[in-house]
């Protein structure tokens, strides 16, 4: 999608849980904070949802970087569902660094309820980081499992 | 109770005519994004057979272009392209619903939170946005299937484990309103920390005098059955039916034979320091710890009796005329099944340091708030006449130190405990009261009278008493080790100036903490907890009482240090809600539950582990073990489908398939519900 | 494991004594650590000037001090309380990767760089350890030590009344120096009941001796002030000897007694002391260099002093 | 005290009784920022409760008190503060003590880095830092002491050793690199031979 002479626009994959996070991306909206439109939100029920392979098919997939957002830790809807996550992000964040791809490219946030702007500034950031590190290259040399 | 039709191959058998519907909402989302666009480019997709772009979808007539499209051109699956699904998504379940479609193949796509409302300024690249979420709905609505909500029938019982201040109201409410209540309490009387108390702020009238009557009131209740002397052992279960086990500890005194009298304690040889008093005053071995107490009910306390330690004495028994005396009374188990339960554990008073500044354990005429209360009350050890532990002198000059244990992150303790300021405050009134004569300064950092009459108090013992406020907070305590006077050294921050004054007593106003006997509770129930370690409710203001499991509810100390009143009202709200729940019988729960595929299942029991309820079991079936989830306790986190390295759960509305269809939709894979089935 | 010498700038120029003691207390006749020398230390820097006024000089010129450490895989062995708090220190804020990084930028220039001392991981991965720094009392703290020191005295201190004091570096900032309770410290005090006297409660013990952070440098009649008192509350316990297990402390007590008292209390450091209950030569103690005749002390413990 | 007094109060309190009233020309807006970026960075969360002060022994002493300090500091009232800046005993016990959790001690540190680079620089530093560049230690090696050495028998000292020069050279090289020297408008001249 970085056709030749116009700027690359990462793609950005985002999975929400519902209670905190997915409420926070509303927020944002309600109160107007502005963010490139990068990002795609995909509503779960809490971050401990998010099956590690998910985030490894969106790589696989083309994206370009992939936040996982839950609520923060203690507040979790679900008890400790965040908790795993946490736990998932630190496995995946080494797997991915093993097959070649940055860890910046994948994301951990706690963002609650409360925080539009936090959710806002946390896409902003990520694509620019994006924009510097550029597309995830190359075909993708892990997909043979 | 309702199962899905085959959640393994979601794919539903007839063919899928999708209707993709995208709202303007005024200029809301058309204002930023071509709704024209985006149905267009919606109507392209395979199986859209109708994509319409309307004004307002959640109006009338929007619902009623909805309804039309599933009537006339048979759409089956409906793709909302509106506003966040937290704001609508039941309006338009209820529509498809109303057309004769399941509810559940509707699926609403943000197009105005998470889209116009934020990218204002790039209308191209939002309409192109719009697109890709739109095509992620439509992938995802293939994937849906026909599902209705779960009812489960709600005992009409209560637990209410507590027996302070917030736990006797709660229960007198649900009692009132007919239905039978257990109220659990650990200590041998109900009451809790308000029977310590001396007066209550900032009306002053005495905490036994009202408290007194609400207790008999509680125990005269005929459908309210309290356990004194006993404690929760185990919950069990899910809202609607908890199956509760309870330990009665054994009192030795038959409480049906006894009448409490008190001869037995008149006549009872060891005498002890009284817990109730802070250890100040005596009890005997077998006792009631307070005149007012409820049930009025002897206990013997084995540690002390002479009898339990060198087998001789009994003379209680002697004196006991109904006989009530059974030292061979033992423990027993109580099992009840309740339909909701509300947590009461109340909070405990914050211990200073052993090896701390302010030198409690060092000093003997350095006292905490709560031993103050102990010894200026009437029916105190000292029969409401201040005197300080070393020489039992009269105190005049009597120092109280805020904020010991509270707003202190040094200590964890963050959170500031809301009554010290106006106990405080209270206290110097009474001692002033009693004696005119006396100085009283109080050492704070903020004052925090806040509540209905706490002005006006902090005001009136300023004017009328000239109780002096020292805005600092003391460095140092030092002891005369003549007269055991205590000398503060401390910065008057509002002076400027570091000063050194003696006093006769130091009170140390302690905070509240957790109380130790939340903890288990906690665990049994597994209900959150706040980072100040006090239980947490739902929703921090419109779901004040309500905890995330269902059925559980929370009021007084146990979710925040607050005063009488505070507690009070939590409790009501708290009976409230339990009460709603046993009046409507039935309680609805969204169908999110997961679900196992046998064949798939391995019996690893990784979703055992992760499971957050206990709701998923290792079962034998004819021979292999396979995962079975209990519905009623899944609450549809969905971390087990997450865990399953087989796949083999998933989680109805957010199936592993579904989610995939998503994500390849999102970076422009339309084919995305046929490569990615299995989800990776 | 190997252990390094930090003297430091006072105690080989003001103090040999603690010097001599130091080495006869951890070598053969002694303790018998495995401690060595390495010449090539540089002041370490003193925290009250260098940290208070550049922390990026500060910092590059402690990293190349846990150079030479790492360089040899050995352990930094401080006598001095202010050696330890800035090294210490030092070490916290090179285990932040940007620091360490422009550290590192600074130490090129002499051909150095600090990474930490490499130990093999699991697998193929290494992992690097910070450079530790440990505080001479710290050491000798340590339970096998302890039962040696025990074994090794030979001429108990019965009767000596002693007031520890621990000084500002040694205790506080808590998160660096935690080596032992800030508020209720012990080690010294373990270490000097061991060796037979008996250690004095005293008010304000946790105080300061009022020489740190320039003060003394810079406003002594300040210092002195606080010194005195110090002086005072321990005085009222009157106790025989102040020791200090930092030689900065000991200065400080040394020096401004006299401007204060005509009967000055002897101040050792706790390494002296150890070495006199374990038998050293006390003429080679250096005592008689400190300004407040340490000869009541000697008299006390029955050393009729040379 | 008399002199203490003179050297650290009196440029405040004649500063407060030329203009009882405080203008915004008094105050420098940047003050707290700066010192935030020098390592003071609990400066603006102090909730003044007076701890900090009845524990600092320096503030039992003298006209400085730890909480004021930081309150100027809050505040912004740059010229004031600077006038405390060398008093602090960096003992911490501030800090030990702070309900808060913060850290008083590294802003006063902070207010010395702000000091120096305002140019007050007390002749100590400009000594210490000499003699480090010279000798490699911040204490000048003194004869009487090299004597009492060797009739302890002990190693002689590092910096009598010919070896030395190198450390020297080193310790140099950092000081240069990090321009402290610069900073403190002092050379290595007189140090290297």
């Amino acid at each position: 999608m970085s056709a030749a002479g116009m700027e690359f626009e990462p793609k950005i994959v985002a999975f929400c849980c519902n209670w905190c996070s997915y409420a926070g991306a509303d927020l944002a909206g309600v109160s107007r904070f502005q963010y490139p439109p990068n990002v795609r939100i995909i509503r779960v029920m809490c971050s401990g949802r998010v099956d590690s392979s998910f985030v490894i098919e969106a790589f696989k997939k083309g994206a370009d970087g992939v936040i996982v957002a839950g609520c923060h830790i203690n507040d979790c809807h679900y008890i400790n569902g965040n908790m795993k996550a946490a736990t998932r992000a630190e496995f995946l964040k080494t797997f991915l660094e093993e097959i070649g791809i940055e860890p910046e490219r994948f994301r951990l946030e706690w963002i609650a309820g409360s925080e539009g702007e936090k959710f806002a500034s946390t896409v902003r950031k990520m694509t620019e980081e994006l924009k510097v590190l550029g597309p995830l290259g190359g075909e993708e040399p892990w997909s043979t499992r | 109770m309702t199962q899905p039709e085959n959640t393994t191959d979601s794919k539903s058998s007839e063919k899928e005519a999708i209707g993709v519907f995208v709202c303007h909402c005024g200029t809301n989302i058309g204002g930023v994004v071509s709704c024209e666009k985006v149905a267009e480019a919606a109507s392209k997709i395979p199986g859209v057979v109708v994509s319409k772009d309307l004004k307002y979808a959640c109006s009338d007539l929007g619902q009623e272009e909805i309804r039309k499209a599933i009537k006339e051109k048979g759409v089956n699956r409906v793709v909302v392209a509106s506003c966040s699904p937290r704001l609508h998504e039941f309006t338009f379940k209820k529509c498809v619903e109303g057309a004769g479609l399941n509810p559940y193949f509707m699926h609403m796509v943000n197009l105005r939170e998470q889209c116009s409302w934020v990218h204002m300024k790039q209308p191209e690249m939002a309409t192109a946005k719009a697109i890709d979420l739109v095509r992620m709905g439509v992938e995802r609505s293939r994937l849906l299937t026909p599902l209705s909500p779960r009812e489960v029938t709600v005992e009409k019982s209560a637990l209410v484990i507590g027996g302070g201040i917030a736990g006797i109201q709660a229960a007198l409410d649900i009692g009132e309103k007919g239905f039978k209540t257990y109220l659990v309490e650990k200590e041998p009387s109900i009451g809790g920390h308000m029977a310590q108390l001396d007066k209550t702020f900032p009306t002053g009238d005495c905490a036994i005098c009202i408290l007194a009557p609400k207790m008999v009131e509680v125990a005269r209740n005929p459908n309210v059955e309290i356990m004194s002397y006993s404690e929760v052992v185990d919950i069990e279960g899910y809202v609607g039916s908890f199956k509760v086990k309870i330990r009665k500890k054994p009192r030795y005194v038959v409480e049906d034979k006894c009448v409490g009298c008190g001869v037995c304690a008149e006549k009872c040889p060891v005498k002890v320091p009284n817990d109730f008093d802070c250890g100040f005053g005596t009890r005997r071995a077998i006792y009631v710890p307070f005149p007012q107490a409820v049930p009025l009910k002897y206990t013997i306390d084995k540690e002390n009796c002479l009898y339990f330690k060198t087998g001789k004495c009994q003379l209680c028994v002697k004196v006991c005329v109904n006989e009530a005396i059974d030292f061979k009374q033992e423990e027993q188990i109580v099992d009840l099944t309740v339909g909701t339960i509300i947590v009461a554990t109340g909070f405990d008073a914050y211990v200073p340091l052993r090896r701390g500044v302010y030198k409690y354990w060092e000093y003997k005429n350095v006292i905490t708030a709560l031993e103050l209360e102990r010894l200026i009350n009437a029916a105190g050890p000292t029969g409401g006449h201040l005197v300080r532990p070393s020489d039992g002198v009269e105190p005049k000059r009597i120092a109280f130190i805020q904020c010991v244990g509270s707003r202190n992150i040094k200590l964890q303790h963050k959170y500031c405990s809301r009554v010290c300021c106006m106990y405080s405050i209270k206290n110097s009134q009474i001692i002033m009261e009693h004696s005119p004569d006396a100085e009283i300064a109080i050492y704070y950092n903020d004052i925090r009278a806040f509540g209905k009459g706490f002005e006006e108090l902090y005001h009136r013992v300023r004017e009328d008493y000239g109780v002096e406020f020292i805005r600092g907070r003391p460095a140092k305590l030092t002891k005369d080790p003549l007269t055991e006077n205590i000398t503060i050294r401390a910065e008057e921050t509002l002076l400027g100036k570091i000063t050194e004054r003696e006093y006769d007593m130091v009170v140390l106003a302690v905070g509240l903490t957790p109380a130790a006997g939340t903890g288990p509770i906690q665990k049994m129930l597994s209900l959150p907890v706040s980072d100040d370690g006090f239980l947490q409710e739902s929703h921090p203001k419109l779901r004040p009482v309500e905890t995330a499991i269902e059925g559980v509810f929370i009021c007084g100390c146990a979710q925040s240090p607050k005063d009488i009143p505070d507690s009070v009202a939590q409790a009501k709200a708290a009976a409230s809600g339990a009460t709603t729940l046993m009046i409507k019988g039935k309680h609805i729960v969204e169908p999110l539950c997961a679900t196992v595929t046998p064949e798939l299942c391995l019996g690893c029991g990784l979703c055992t582990d992760v499971c957050p309820y206990k709701a998923i079991d290792l079962l034998d079936k004819d021979g292999q073990t396979k995962a079975v989830v209990t519905e009623a306790l899944c609450h549809g986190c969905g971390t087990c489908a997450a865990a399953c390295p087989q796949h083999a759960i998933a989680q109805l509305q957010f199936t592993d398939q579904q989610i995939a269809s998503e994500i390849s939709a999102a970076l422009g894979m339309n084919n995305g519900a046929k490569d990615s089935a299995g989800g990776a | 494991m190997t252990y390094a010498y930090f003297f430091g700038c006072v105690i080989p120029s003001r103090y040999p004594g603690i010097e001599y003691a130091v080495r006869w207390v951890t070598g053969k006749q002694g303790l018998n650590l495995d401690v060595v020398d390495i010449p090539e230390f540089s002041c370490c820097p003193v925290p009250g000037i260098f940290y208070s006024t550049d922390r990026d000089t500060w910092l590059a010129l402690a990293a190349r001090n846990l150079c030479l450490a790492q360089r040899g895989k050995m352990e930094v062995m401080t006598v001095c309380n202010g050696c330890y708090g800035s090294l210490l220190k030092a070490t916290e804020y090179l285990s932040e990767p940007k620091r360490m990084g422009q550290v590192n930028k600074v130490l090129s220039k002499v051909g150095m760089k600090y990474t930490g001392i490499a130990e093999k991981g699991e697998g193929t991965r290494r992992i690097f350890r910070p450079v530790s720094v440990r505080h001479f009392v710290d050491v000798i703290h340590t339970d096998g030590v302890m039962m040696e020191l025990a074994k090794g005295i030979k001429k108990p201190l019965s009767g000596l009344k002693v007031a520890v004091h621990y000084g500002c570096h040694y205790l506080r900032p808590t998160e660096h120096t935690a080596i032992d309770d800030a508020n209720d410290p012990v080690k010294v005090d373990d270490i000097v009941k061991v060796l037979g006297a008996e250690s004095v409660d005293y008010e304000d013990k946790l105080a300061c001796c009022g020489a740190g952070g320039g003060v003394r440098s810079h406003v002594v009649e300040l210092a002195n002030a606080l010194c005195e008192d110090k002086f005072k509350n321990i005085s009222s316990e009157n106790a025989d000897v102040i020791v200090t297990p930092c030689p900065f402390c000991l200065l400080q007590f040394d020096n401004s007694q006299k401007t204060f008292t005509k009967r000055g209390i002897p101040v050792v450091h706790v390494a002296q002391l150890m070495a006199i209950a374990m038998g050293a030569d006390v003429g080679k103690l250096g005592l008689e260099l400190h300004n407040v005749s340490c000869n009541p002390l000697l008299a006390k413990i029955g050393m009729v002093p040379k | 005290m008399g002199e203490v007094e003179k050297v650290f109060i009196s440029g405040l309190s004649e500063k407060l009784t030329e203009d009882k009233i405080i203008t915004e020309k008094d105050l420098d807006s940047e003050f707290a920022t700066e010192i935030i970026r020098y390592g003071g960075k609990d400066v603006m969360t102090c909730l003044q409760c007076g701890n900090c002060t009845g524990v600092c022994p320096i503030s039992l002493k003298i006209e400085y008190k730890t909480r004021t300090t930081i309150k100027y500091c809050q505040f912004g009232m740059k010229q004031h503060t600077l006038n405390t800046r060398w008093v602090c005993a960096t003992c911490y016990r501030c800090y030990e003590h702070c309900p808060a959790d913060l850290n008083p001690a590294e802003v006063m540190i902070a207010l010395r880095h702000i000091a120096i680079r305002e140019g007050i620089i007390p002749p100590f530093v400009k000594a210490a830092a000499a003699n480090l560049m010279q000798f490699g230690l911040t204490v000048k090696p003194d004869e009487a002491m090299i004597k009492e050495r060797v009739k302890m028998g002990l190693p002689d000292l590092p910096q009598t050793k010919p070896g030395w020069s190198q450390v020297r050279k080193e310790v140099v090289a950092i000081i240069e690199a990090t321009k402290y020297d610069r900073l403190l408008g002092i050379t290595s001249k007189e140090g290297v031979e």
